[in-house]
């Protein structure tokens, strides 16, 4: 009942959204997200014993489609709860930063984050595949229309690239998932499309790889994978601040996500066959995403590339299929998740401050702005990993499952620390330090509302870096569960 | 088909049926030319034609001549090949209309053959006349078309319009019809009424409208508007001359003739005269069936064209006494009062077959009428 | 009364009814395929109705059948009713553009 | 069979109720009898007799009117009351022939009925005619409009020569089955090989033609070239009428004919036939749609392709049930919405006279509630999920997976995918383009069509969030 | 149901009817050449242009025509089709007795209905 409660209530918000205007929409949206966010947590001790828990508890199931056998089934187990926490977590920062925009209309663009929330949640605690292709799609509509009428000025065709690679992404999946739920039904069974009657399916290895590609390409296309990027960098551009840390805080782990649930532990043997290209593939996504990512001249982009990189490491890390690797790609989604949204947060300060933001035209900003510089600097170096901060344990944990996978990859692997140093700092210091610029002696410090979105994340960054096992603790058993279930 | 059916039956009496047939239409069309003038002259208290022969009973021949020699005339930027062929396909089909009307009941042939009086005996007969006769508006319709003149065209257009209200009409007076005789075969209708009432008596409204839409369909005052010289000259054949004009002029007088024909056939009894079989009891009892047969069947062909003769006078009386009417009237005539009138009829005919006639189809006498059989009718 | 109709048509065999039938529709479809005066291909599409009645008719006789002559009769009624639609549509475009040529029905392309 | 005679015999009192002065009166009137009709099928949903194929014959056996034919009826006659209000620019441009026009619906609507809830292939045949040859009188209706005139006149002439196509199809069926009749045409069909292996050919020529003559009336490729024209060129109203309740009783009626008449082994005789027509159709649709700038004509295209995703349920008709609810699911959802596009449209086009793509710029502005429920209408026609659209085409897909045809759905996967973009270019306009001069001004929207809309969305997305409610009906 | 009698026709019975059109077009085709042969030919170019009462002939000759004849056309074949379905029944009236009579008043009101409203739709209003 809790989780409907998760999923219902951000849309009654958005609903009721429609009725109000100016602050009082604010007010609202504002304080939904964070009963939101209670809820989430007191999710964390509604099921205690969670730490011990590998099944998915606060179940809900009512028929949906009787006749085919779908239901609305829905629940969450240590994996899911985390990420959940981290949506819950981000969204009401994410709308604290979108207040400091004029948007036009803006009680719609609230409306529409609630509603994305819940496409966000529903992904997360979907245990039926057509539950969870529903929500994928949820998901998808209003971040569209957030970049597509908010966006920047070539925000039309950028949109419509992005929604139609992830679009043409998701149907492959949803043929992936339908023949699945075809296969449920072969020896007389009642077809089923809920994940345990796909956990049950017995398919030779050649189906596995089909379906494992099929489904692979939306998840590939979400995260993204190299090759399938190309939307990412100009949507993360265009798109209104706001919406940029959505996609890339949130919803880029669904991907990730979405590989661990449902293709990981239901086609085992027609992953591994493909294990090997993907592996090489993510970590020429690291490598190259780290090269473009030093050549960018704009702050956006950069962020952009860097975080296309990480994700390459992340990827690596899952497919080692090892705990490590899928322990550490859960605590780097929590932790990519925050620095990203503080990343763009910070951009997003500077541009409004400033109205730039080429590197270039930017620099000597420190000395009038001691918090921003602060903060700036904590999440920078929760980017490059620095020990005690988030980024560290994540990609330790990645970098050794990839060096037990395969040594050499490991070393290529490892670049990303140093190259993500290098332009991370390099940007730091050009735009924070370096010579003065024109803004040098006009920039203002943070306001109130700004630190009110900086100062959690940071703590979020330390509390990551130095108490990671909070995390661990609740992933652990989901963790466990899924290797098993792969290992089969 | 085989040809030796062919050839049996062109040296077969049936075949000079047909001839006598074919003849007899063609003289009475011309020959109504004459008597057409003759009424018009009585009518109106003048003299008709009178110099050509005694009588002027030479006139028609005279008639035909001067058609034959006269020029033919093709307008301009007339359409040839139709322009002939308007006219011819009036003929034809004014000539096809009569073979399947009953002029008579059977002639016995010493060698026991039977020869019907009539070109050919179909159970669709009516139906049969219906289809060449409305074909023939065709052929108005193609020569006002092709003349190329706007009098000829207003007249064809005309010509069809009014051909199509009235066939309503005539079709569903006919239904009404149907429902007492039961058969389309217009012989058995005949020899249905060969003993006991003519059908004008169970059908006198049905009667009246079939003979308003037969004035109608062969476009004769007060229907003559197609042609109605006051307003559209000569109507649809305004541009024709010679044989072509002529060829309208007989089409139109054969349909006169072969409307009379059914329409007696139809209401009149048809080759039925009364106390026919009184006369024929009376002569099998001095003579030899055979011969009593034939003169019954003589004698009724005879009335029946006495019949004939009457209808087609009656034509002419109504074309010397009534006005023509107006166009809007015509139609007005034909959709909002014949028509419902016959739907009317065929209401009430029904009924009155329901509640009051005998439920059992009238006596069908669809073999061939040999004269044991006939007395059987006849005796009945 | 059924059972005397075969031997009306029976000196027909069914096979000429069905070529008959048939090259009367392959005409009327080729007409429609070809011609380009809407009235012209009004008629052929009449034809083909015509040479279905044609054919219902010869098989509900062979197969002592009324029930393909009642069907034609349902045609018939129906093509009839077409025919009125139609005319009054070919009559409609006729006083737009004084034509009947489909080609140059060219507002919207094919 | 009430409703059928409810509506004739409404459509003819409509035609005198036209003789009165105001013609206000019709719309109400009209949708009153169109709700009566309405409420009786579904009041009659819970009748269990219904559930079979043929339950309580009329007239000899041609005709039943089972649970079927009631669940399709009831879709159409949704779908026509909830399009009428969107006729309403007739009613103020005071049109004379108005009530010709309404009755001509209600007739044509009686046609439809005919054809899903026939039992005799005659019925059949007199049901498409009723349809078809009232849907030309409608195409044509604007009578000074050349296009719509053209468009009329296409759509006779390819009509007519379908359905003489169908009928020589019918005549050979006829010949060499003897029978008129569904099921026995179905028992006949089945033991022709064996019985009388010379009728086969006639035969198989015969299923070949009707299957012809059913490509043409439900626009399926490579019979559709017709399909943009007439639908461009028809008032936005009646092209509506075409695109939703044609199509469904087209499809419905045909998997009825194909099930029960020339299901089973026949079937691997045609199969293949109209697989590859439905490859066709959906490729031709989608592709053709894309290249449109013209909205309507762009709806044209998509309604071709649709036509190619029910098709999926023809071709998947052995698992029957699931076909069945297949047909029944999407086609509600399509027809809503498309009932929405188009009247949406049609408002449109009232006030800017022109149906580009480019008509609807900065429509988010201007009329947020149309622009909103265009959006829902081309999510749902797009398949994307929160709509009725998505499960629809789940089911189909399902359907045609049950039975094997995991390409064709790949195939149909891609083409909607295809599909997404075209769908996405009105909202583009919508939301993401400023109004141009001219377009400035909100479009006029009545309180009536407004909260049709309402009801609209509401109805597609409750399918899509709830379709448990719409299951399970033809089980 | 079926228009025909228990007597079995031959299609050789409808040979009289050939024949009977092949006198027929001998005649026409006769009197056609007949008339060519014999008569006179003097053209000339006003006698050719057709007759317009003496005056110059204006305009195409074959005009668009009062839209009127269009619909009767139109109407006498939907009403003949009625009759057609008449026919049938005419003749086996009294096989069908009452069942049939009522059917056929159904019939009829229908076609009453439909007569009525073109009258009041004003089909036969020539005047304007």
């Amino acid at each position: 009942m809790l989780t409907a409660l998760l999923l219902i209530l951000p849309v009654v918000a958005a609903l009721l959204l429609h009725f109000v205007r100016g602050s009082a929409a604010r007010a609202l949206a504002l304080g939904a997200s964070l009963l939101e966010l209670a809820l989430a947590v007191y999710a964390a001790f509604q099921f205690n014993g969670v730490y011990s828990q590998t099944n998915p508890t606060l179940e809900l199931k009512y028929h949906w489609l009787e006749s085919a056998g779908i239901a609305f089934h829905i629940g969450m187990d240590g994996l899911s709860y985390l990420l959940v926490l981290l949506t819950a977590f981000l969204v009401p920062l994410i709308l604290l930063a979108s207040f400091r925009h004029n948007y036009d209309n803006p009680s719609a663009f609230y409306a529409l984050v609630l509603f994305m929330q819940t496409g966000l949640i529903g992904v997360f605690v979907a245990l039926d595949a057509f539950v969870f292709y529903f929500f994928w799609e949820v998901a998808l509509i209003p971040i569209y229309f957030l970049a597509g009428v908010w966006g920047g000025e070539r925000r039309v065709p950028v949109t419509l690239k992005f929604f139609l690679y992830t679009v043409i992404g998701s149907l492959l999946m949803l043929a992936g998932f339908v023949y699945l739920y075809y296969m449920t039904g072969v020896n007389g069974a009642m077809r089923s499309s809920d994940l345990d009657a796909f956990y049950n399916l017995t398919l030779s290895t050649q189906e596995q790889s089909w379906v494992f590609l099929l489904i692979f390409a939306a998840f590939a296309i979400k995260m993204p994978l190299w090759p399938l990027h190309s939307w990412q960098p100009d949507t993360y551009e265009q798109a209104p601040a706001p919406a940029s840390m959505l996609l890339s805080g949130i919803m880029l782990k669904m991907g990730i996500y979405g590989t661990l649930r449902w293709l990981m532990p239901i086609v085992p043997q027609g992953m591994s066959v493909h294990v090997g290209w993907i592996m090489v593939l993510a970590v020429i996504g690291i490598i190259y995403g780290a090269i473009i990512a030093i050549r960018q001249r704009d702050v956006k982009r950069l962020i952009a590339f860097s975080s296309l990189s990480h994700v390459g490491l992340m990827i690596a890390g899952m497919f080692t299929l090892t705990d490590k690797g899928l322990q550490g790609t859960v605590i780097q989604m929590l932790a990519h998740g925050v620095n990203v949204v503080g990343m763009f947060f910070i951009a997003d300060v500077i541009e409004r401050r400033t109205g730039t933001r080429q590197i270039a035209e930017l620099g000597g900003l420190t000395r009038r702005t001691p918090l921003l510089t602060v903060c700036f600097l904590v999440i920078l170096l929760g980017t490059v990993a620095l020990p005690l901060t988030n980024g560290f344990v994540g990609e330790f944990l990645l970098l050794m499952g990839v060096y037990q996978f395969n040594p050499w990859l490991g070393a290529v692997a490892g670049l990303t620390i140093i190259f993500g140093a290098v332009y991370l700092l390099r940007m730091f210091q050009r735009v924070m330090l370096g010579p003065d610029s024109s803004f040098s002696e006009t920039i203002t410090d943070l306001t109130g509302s700004e630190l009110a979105v900086l100062v959690p994340l940071v703590l979020m960054v330390f509390w990551i870096g130095l108490f990671p096992g909070t995390f661990m603790h609740i992933s652990e058993p989901a963790v466990n569960k899924l290797l098993v279930l792969i290992n089969r | 088909m085989d040809f030796s059916a062919l050839t049996s039956f062109v040296i077969s009496w049936q075949s000079l049926v047909i001839l006598a047939v074919f003849g007899i239409s063609l003289l009475i069309a011309t020959y109504s030319t004459y008597a057409e003038r003759v009424v018009a002259a009585f009518l109106q208290d003048r003299v008709g034609p009178d110099r050509a022969g005694p009588y002027g009973l030479l006139q028609p021949l005279a008639d035909a001549v001067k058609l034959f020699t006269k020029e033919e005339f093709f307008p301009a930027g007339a359409n040839r090949g139709l322009f002939v062929f308007g006219p011819c396909l009036a003929m034809t089909t004014a000539l096809m209309a009569s073979a399947v009307i009953p002029f008579g009941n059977t002639l016995l042939l010493g060698n026991g053959e039977v020869v019907r009086l009539q070109a050919i005996e179909v159970n669709i007969g009516m139906l049969y006349v219906f289809g060449v006769v409305s074909l023939g508006v065709y052929g108005l319709m193609i020569g006002g078309w092709a003349s190329n003149n706007k009098f000829s065209l207003l007249g064809a257009i005309r010509a069809a319009a009014q051909a199509v209200s009235y066939e309503l009409a005539m079709g569903m007076a006919l239904i009404a019809l149907l429902m007492v005789t039961g058969t389309l075969s217009l012989r058995q209708i005949a020899l249905q009424q060969y003993d006991g009432l003519w059908n004008i008596v169970y059908q006198p409204l049905g009667f009246i409208i079939f003979c308003v839409c037969a004035f109608a369909e062969t476009n004769r005052t007060p229907f003559d508007l197609p042609e109605c010289e006051t307003e559209l000259v000569g109507g649809y054949h305004t541009e024709y001359s010679s044989m072509k004009m002529g060829l309208y002029l007989f089409a139109e007088y054969i349909n006169v003739f072969v409307a009379s024909a059914v329409m007696s056939t139809l209401y009149f009894g048809g080759f039925s005269f009364p106390g026919e079989h009184l006369l024929y009891n009376y002569l099998t009892a001095s003579q030899s069936e055979l011969f009593a047969h034939n003169v019954v069947t003589i004698l009724g062909t005879v009335t029946l064209f006495a019949k004939i003769f009457f209808f087609i006078f009656f034509f002419m009386w109504v074309r010397w006494t009534l006005p023509r009417f107006r166009y809007d009237q015509l139609m007005r005539l034909g959709w909002t009062m014949l028509f419902p009138l016959a739907i009317l009829n065929i209401i009430l005919t029904g009924a009155f077959i329901l509640f009051f006639g005998n439920k059992e189809a009238k006596l069908d006498v669809s073999k061939e009428a040999a004269p044991t059989e006939i007395r059987t009718v006849a005796r009945r | 009364m059924e059972q005397t109709i075969p031997e009306v048509i029976r000196t027909v065999p069914l096979q000429h009814y069905v070529f008959f039938a048939a090259a009367l529709f392959s005409i009327g479809v080729l007409g429609v395929l070809t011609r380009r005066n809407a009235i012209i291909i009004f008629m052929c599409v009449e034809l083909m109705l015509n040479a279905v009645n044609v054919l219902l008719a010869a098989f509900s006789a062979y197969r002592a059948d009324p029930n393909g002559q009642v069907f034609v009769f349902f045609i018939m009624a129906v093509a009839a009713a077409e025919v009125a639609v139609g005319l009054g549509i070919i009559v409609m475009i006729y006083r737009n553009i004084q034509n009947t040529d489909v080609n140059l029905l060219d507002r919207l392309k094919w | 069979m009430l409703s059928i005679i409810l509506l004739s015999v409404s459509g003819l009192a409509n035609l005198f109720l036209g003789f009165l002065r105001s013609n206000r009166v019709l719309l109400p009137a009209v949708m009153l009898v169109l709700a009566v009709v309405l409420a009786i099928n579904l009041i009659g949903f819970d009748t269990g007799q219904l559930a079979d194929w043929n339950a309580s014959p009329y007239f000899a056996g041609m005709l039943t009117f089972d649970r079927y034919a009631q669940v399709f009826t009831t879709v159409m006659v949704l779908t026509v009351l909830l399009l009428l209000p969107f006729s309403q620019k007739f009613v103020q441009d005071g049109n004379p022939n108005l009530a010709e026009f309404y009755s001509i619906m209600l007739f044509s609507l009686v046609g439809a009925i005919m054809m899903v809830s026939y039992n005799n292939v005659l019925v059949l045949f007199l049901g498409i005619e009723t349809l078809s040859i009232a849907m030309y009188v409608l195409a044509g209706s604007d009578k000074s409009n050349l296009r719509s005139n053209e468009s009329a006149l296409k759509y006779f002439l390819m009509g007519s020569f379908a359905t003489g196509i169908l009928l020589f199809g019918i005549a050979l069926i006829y010949g060499a089955t003897r029978t008129f009749d569904l099921a026995q045409m179905g028992v006949a069909v089945r033991a022709l090989p064996a019985a009388d292996p010379g009728m086969t050919p006639m035969l198989y020529i015969g299923i070949l033609l009707m299957l012809i003559g059913i490509g043409f009336k439900i626009s399926a490729a490579p019979f559709h070239f017709w399909t943009p024209d007439v639908y461009e060129g028809a008032p936005t109203v009646f092209t509506a009428f075409m695109s939703t309740v044609v199509k469904t009783a087209g499809v419905a009626g045909f998997f009825k004919l194909l099930t029960i008449a020339f299901g089973g082994d026949t079937s691997g005789f045609w199969l293949p036939t109209l697989t590859a027509m439905l490859v066709l159709t959906l490729l031709i649709g989608n592709v053709g749609a894309v290249a449109q700038t013209n909205a309507k004509r762009m709806l044209a295209y998509s309604s071709i392709s649709h036509a190619g995703y029910l098709m999926l349920a023809l071709v998947a008709l052995n698992s029957e049930t699931l076909s069945k609810t297949a047909i029944f699911f999407y086609s509600l959802a399509y027809s809503l919405s498309t009932v929405v596009s188009f009247g949406v449209l049609a408002l449109v086009h009232d006030q800017r006279q022109r149906d580009d793509y480019d008509s609807l710029n900065g429509l988010a502005k201007t009329n947020p509630l149309l622009a909103f429920a265009m959006t829902v209408s081309m999510l749902s026609l797009a398949g994307i999920p929160l709509t009725g659209g998505f499960f629809g085409k789940f089911q189909l897909l399902s359907a045609a997976t049950a039975e094997g045809y995991i390409g064709l759905v790949v195939f149909a996967l891609v083409m909607s995918a295809i599909g997404i973009y075209y769908y996405l270019r009105p909202i583009i306009a919508m939301y993401m383009k400023p109004a141009e001069e001219g377009t400035a001004a909100p479009v006029p929207v009545t309180m009536l069509q407004s909260a049709v809309l309402v009801v609209l969305v509401g109805l597609i997305v409750l399918m899509g969030v709830a379709p448990g409610l719409f299951d399970g009906f033809l089980a | 149901m079926l228009l025909a009698t228990p007597v079995a026709y031959q299609p050789a019975d409808y040979l009289p009817i050939i024949i009977q059109f092949g006198l027929a077009l001998a005649f026409v085709a006769f009197s056609m050449v007949v008339s060519h042969l014999v008569g006179p030919k003097r053209h000339s170019k006003v006698k050719d242009s057709s007759f317009e009462c003496g005056i110059e002939s204006v305009g195409n000759a074959r005009t668009p025509i009062s839209v009127k004849y269009f619909l009767t056309a139109i109407l006498f074949v939907l009403f003949d089709v009625e009759v057609i379905f008449m026919y049938p029944w005419a003749v086996n009236f009294r096989e069908l007795g009452m069942f049939g009579f009522v059917e056929m008043l159904m019939f009829m009101g229908l076609l009453l209905a439909g007569f009525y409203y073109i009258i009041k739709k004003g089909i036969l209003k020539w005047q304007n």
